[in-house]
């Protein structure tokens, strides 16, 4: 579910990055003042590596033979609390994305808000933390863990498709992508919040008071009305989820098919309308707006654009080649 | 019972840790692999069941080693790693000892008489309820050499045995040791307990064999100790000043 | 368990390549830093037709991978663990876009000269004089120490993942994968004993000690070099993104 | 140099670790600390850094320890830990080395000077930039160790020195610890070790000084050591059949 470079737009990348510095500077400004940091550093460390290395493993999921993996942000706001497990994430993710290409520099605002704000200030004290206020039972944990990952996991696709979108790289309509990932995501969620749950349940079985110092740690300051919470949020994600999941099975067109249930008509979102809409979007989150959209240019601008860009690319490569030769030359002396 | 013909194990970075490397061990022999850090120790015993690939032939009982026989071969020679917590990952010690003939496919009274024969054999019966999390090293290494007693396999891989263990559980370990049948390759750097429990004894240099002969005599050999990287137990005991 | 050792081998060979001494390296790490983040701007906010106006970054990498003694492949290998996604947004799109073929090849490129960026950025400059740079532009000292040690565990925990997974498979039932029913306590194991460690080792960080005042080490000047380096990169990533250089080339000829 | 006057540690839990225990070590001696798994060996040199609380009275050349002088002592006396993995937690062995000093605050080049100078001493100057997840075992014990040294500690506190190295690296380390001037407390399982580089030793049981006087003689003796929970070394030696 990493976001890439690929996919954004600068405007769209610095936004979300402004958002997310700002949660990782609160999240420090918390721990500081609970004076944890000092303490936790080693642990959170640790955890970082431990959720990093535990992606490693696959599972066979019973009865298909596909595999999946553990999700970090949950995990981690379980046994650190949330603040800490955030900013543990966003280790996680920028080593991620430096060493292995998953995501990227810019993408890493996207990232850092899809995979580690949103579960870890969001869904951990707005769901995991009220369903196991009452008391910490293995089935509690269960339903806490397998509730919020699926939840958490489906915002953060959620969020992937609107920043997607937003960025206009692709010219994917929005009920369509969503269509497309939510229901994926789902099937996901499911299975890493049976993991996460395992885990979890592991741990209250052998070392209780982890679990304990963790949720006590992070003191809820508003009591939030559990049910209500509940709820809304489940609501959301079966309705977004779930409808759309069964649009696409049996439309291919999914948000067409919708679309003609509610308003009796498909011409609300035409082709051309989305088009325009997109161009839209792609001209004011263009750094230069001025720039031409280009497919429609006349056609010297079209031919020389291509003559000039494949001989751009042989100019590049020459002087790549030329480095190398100078480079061996240099070395043979 | 293991033959091995010009064994070559390659990482893929290239390092070649194994290097056409040729051994026998007969049916209820006990071999000590002895050699400085890196010579290929850990790299040979886990080719010999299939976790890194080679070249070369691996036979076990007349059965080579290929995809198809790995099961096979997996179940009848068994593998205690050097650090036991990497081998304990059920919830109990019982349960884990429990995990492999399972897998094998045993009947349940049957896994369960298994299990209670590894650890009385070992004398850890009281620990089967125990989880691995809070047992002393000692225990954990028992108890890892209970899962793969378990499987009942016709030869005994381990690795570096005695590490973590105090003066007097290196003693029960060595006296667990001593009444088992299975056939034995011990990699290992505490040379003492090579003598002990190992009367052949084969020193390895850079993935191949250097010597090959009694314990008794090559180990206490400076020479050629020295050439292979390592210290004769003369130079250990003395002070070696 | 491939994958594991895979994983461990891919930081490896990163570090190996960052420790060399090529020009590149001896580059002032704030002026790569800037550099690559000016030129992923200017690259990204290029529109989803561009595919012609992307070219002229192609310069980069085709200098600089040669001049830091980075191999292509692997920058190559690496690109394609980010292409999936990007297909999925890209191939998915060509049905509802008349110029989706054009708008696919964009996003390969995009993918391509992104991640090479990235990777480029962290072969020629070590981990530790990434987060030092880090530290002198004030980002918290947490934030920098947690993705130091996090970085340094890393490697730790898969060598014990990787190990304790041959062992699973060893006794195991033959099948690919741990069966979920045996997750709870194989991963829940490693993680109570990865807990544990991190104990030892904030002992062990006392005993030297931890915490004591942020310490904020001088930077290494700025050498005329550094400031080349960054004149170029920026400046040639900005020109590109004003003129459509392949267009003014392509109407010379 | 280093005195503990009736130094009790307890767990949490309830367990006592270390129990009324009275020691003194003078200045540049070198004390072996030996007892079976559980002796409180590891307690103890964590309690004269105050890592553990404890009650009863330490004090480091004359300064007590408590609230107040834990830096200053923390500063005095260095603690190397039994795995070093626990240990080196920077990117790089220099850094490392160099984090204890710069923590105390020392001035930038005088950290360097430090730096250096530990590394020399043990002989690894070429690790210091290497990272620790590829050195081998003994690196890594001696980059442990030299971050220690960069502290330049009056007393060295060793738990287990000789844990994971091969019979080679566990020479290089006698041989760099031979010339160390600092006093020192060393926790080991390894006896051939204790009687080499430790002219006293100190046998713990249950937290308590069981026995204190040279090696060579508290080391073979039979009836003491098995009552200590351990073995003596003329058993080790002859195989103790
Ligand atoms: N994953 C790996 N990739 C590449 N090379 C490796 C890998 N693991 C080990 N090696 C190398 O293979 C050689 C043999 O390693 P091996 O672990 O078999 O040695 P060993 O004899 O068991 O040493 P030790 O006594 O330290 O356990 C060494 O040179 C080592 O550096
Ligand atoms: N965190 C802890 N909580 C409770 N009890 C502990 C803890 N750590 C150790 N103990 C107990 O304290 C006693 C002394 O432990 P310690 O680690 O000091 O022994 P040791 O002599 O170092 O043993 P070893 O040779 O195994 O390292 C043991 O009984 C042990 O079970
Ligand atoms: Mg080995
Ligand atoms: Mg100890």
């Amino acid at each position: 579910m990493h976001m890439a470079d690929a996919l954004l737009s600068p405007v769209v990348g610095g936004a979300m990055s402004a958002v997310s510095a700002g949660a990782i500077g609160y999240a420090v400004h918390k721990i500081k003042k609970e004076e944890l940091s000092e303490k936790k550093l080693p642990v959170m460390a640790v955890m970082g590596a431990f959720v990093f290395a535990a992606q490693m493993i696959n599972f066979t999921i019973p009865g298909t033979g596909s595999s999946g993996h553990i999700g970090g942000g949950v995990l981690l706001a379980a046994m650190l609390g949330g603040f800490p497990a955030l900013l543990t994430e966003a280790a996680v993710l920028i080593i991620q994305c430096l060493f292995f290409a998953d995501g990227g520099l810019l993408a890493l605002g996207c990232n850092i808000f899809n995979m580690g704000v949103i579960p870890c200030l969001v869904i951990y004290p707005l769901l995991f933390q009220p369903v196991l206020q009452r008391g910490l039972t293995a089935k509690r944990l269960t339903v806490a863990s397998i509730l919020s990952v699926v939840i958490g996991l489906e915002l953060g696709a959620f969020a992937v498709v609107v920043e997607t979108l937003v960025s206009g790289i692709t010219a994917l309509p929005f009920g369509t992508f969503a269509a497309l990932m939510l229901p994926i995501h789902l099937a996901i969620g499911v299975v890493e919040g049976i993991v996460t749950a395992g885990i979890l349940c592991f741990v209250l079985r052998m070392r209780p008071e982890l679990l304990q110092s963790a949720l006590g740690g992070a003191a809820l300051d508003a009591r939030v009305p559990l049910r209500g919470t509940l709820a809304a949020l489940a609501a959301v994600t079966l309705l977004v989820g779930g409808g759309l999941s069964l649009a696409a099975s049996s439309h291919p067109d999914g948000l067409e098919w919708s679309m003609e249930k509610v308003t009796g008509t498909t011409e609300l979102l035409a082709e051309g309308e989305v088009h325009r809409a997109a161009a839209a979007i792609q001209e004011r989150t263009a750094l230069l707006p001025d720039y031409d959209f280009a497919q429609g240019g006349t056609g010297g601008t079209t031919v020389a654009g291509i003559a000039g860009a494949v001989l751009t690319t042989v100019l590049a490569g020459g002087a790549g080649f030329v480095v190398v030769r100078l480079k061996k030359r240099a070395a043979s002396k | 019972m293991l033959t091995m013909q010009n064994l070559t194990v390659t990482y893929p970075d290239g390092t070649v840790a194994v290097d056409g490397l040729d051994l026998t061990v007969a049916d209820g022999e006990r071999v000590a692999l002895i050699g400085a850090n890196g010579a290929g120790k850990t790299s040979l015993l886990l080719a010999l069941v299939g976790v890194l690939p080679h070249t070369g032939t691996v036979t076990v009982d007349g059965v080579t080693l290929d995809k198809h026989t790995l099961g096979e071969i997996r179940a009848r020679v068994g593998v205690v790693f050097q650090n036991p917590d990497d081998q304990l990952f059920m919830p109990t010690i019982g349960e884990d000892v429990a995990f492999g003939p399972r897998n094998h496919g045993l009947p349940e009274d049957q896994v369960a008489r298994r299990v209670t024969d590894a650890l009385a054999q070992l004398g850890i019966g009281h620990l089967r309820e125990r989880t691995a999390l809070k047992l002393s090293g000692g225990e954990k290494r028992m108890a890892a050499l209970a899962t793969v007693l378990a499987m009942a396999p016709a030869a005994l891989l381990l690795d570096e045995p005695t590490a973590f263990l105090d003066p007097r559980a290196r003693r029960t370990l060595i006296r667990a040791l001593a009444p088992l049948v299975p056939a034995r390759l011990v990699a290992t750097h505490d040379l003492p307990f090579a003598v002990d429990t190992c009367p052949r004894c084969v020193l390895l240099r850079e993935g191949r064999v250097f010597a090959d002969g009694a314990s008794r005599t090559l180990l206490y050999d400076e020479a050629l100790m020295e050439a292979c990287g390592v210290e004769a137990i003369g130079i250990l005991e003395s002070g070696g000043k | 368990m491939a994958d594991i050792r895979a994983k461990t081998a891919a930081l490896t060979s990163l570090e190996q390549l960052a420790a060399g001494h090529s020009l590149i390296h001896r580059v002032h790490p704030a002026a790569k830093l800037l550099g690559t983040a000016v030129y992923l701007l200017c690259l990204l906010s290029l529109g989803r037709y561009d595919l012609t106006r992307l070219t002229p970054y192609l310069l980069y990498p085709a200098l600089l991978l040669p001049l830091s003694d980075t191999p292509c492949g692997m920058v190559l290998r690496r690109a394609a663990v980010a292409l999936p996604f990007c297909l999925f947004a890209g191939v998915s799109g060509v049905f509802f876009d008349p110029y989706g073929v054009l708008a696919l090849a964009v996003l390969v490129l995009r993918t391509l000269l992104s991640v090479s960026a990235v990777l480029l950025l962290v072969a020629v400059t070590p981990l530790s004089s990434l987060t030092a740079q880090l530290r002198r532009w004030h980002v918290p000292a947490l934030c920098v120490s947690l993705l130091e040690m996090t970085y340094r565990y890393i490697g730790t925990l898969l060598d014990e993942a990787a190990t304790m997974y041959t062992a699973y498979r060893l006794r195991g039932s033959g099948k690919k994968g741990l069966e979920m029913r045996h997750m709870g306590s194989f991963v829940g194991g490693l993680l109570l004993r990865s807990f544990d460690r991190a104990e030892r080792i904030y002992q062990a960080m006392q005993c030297r000690g931890y915490p004591a005042a942020e310490h904020v080490r001088r930077a290494p000047p700025l050498a005329a070099r550094d400031a080349v380096y960054l004149a170029a990169v920026c400046g040639s990533s900005v020109l590109f993104r004003l003129i459509d250089l392949p267009t003014l080339l392509g109407r010379m000829f």
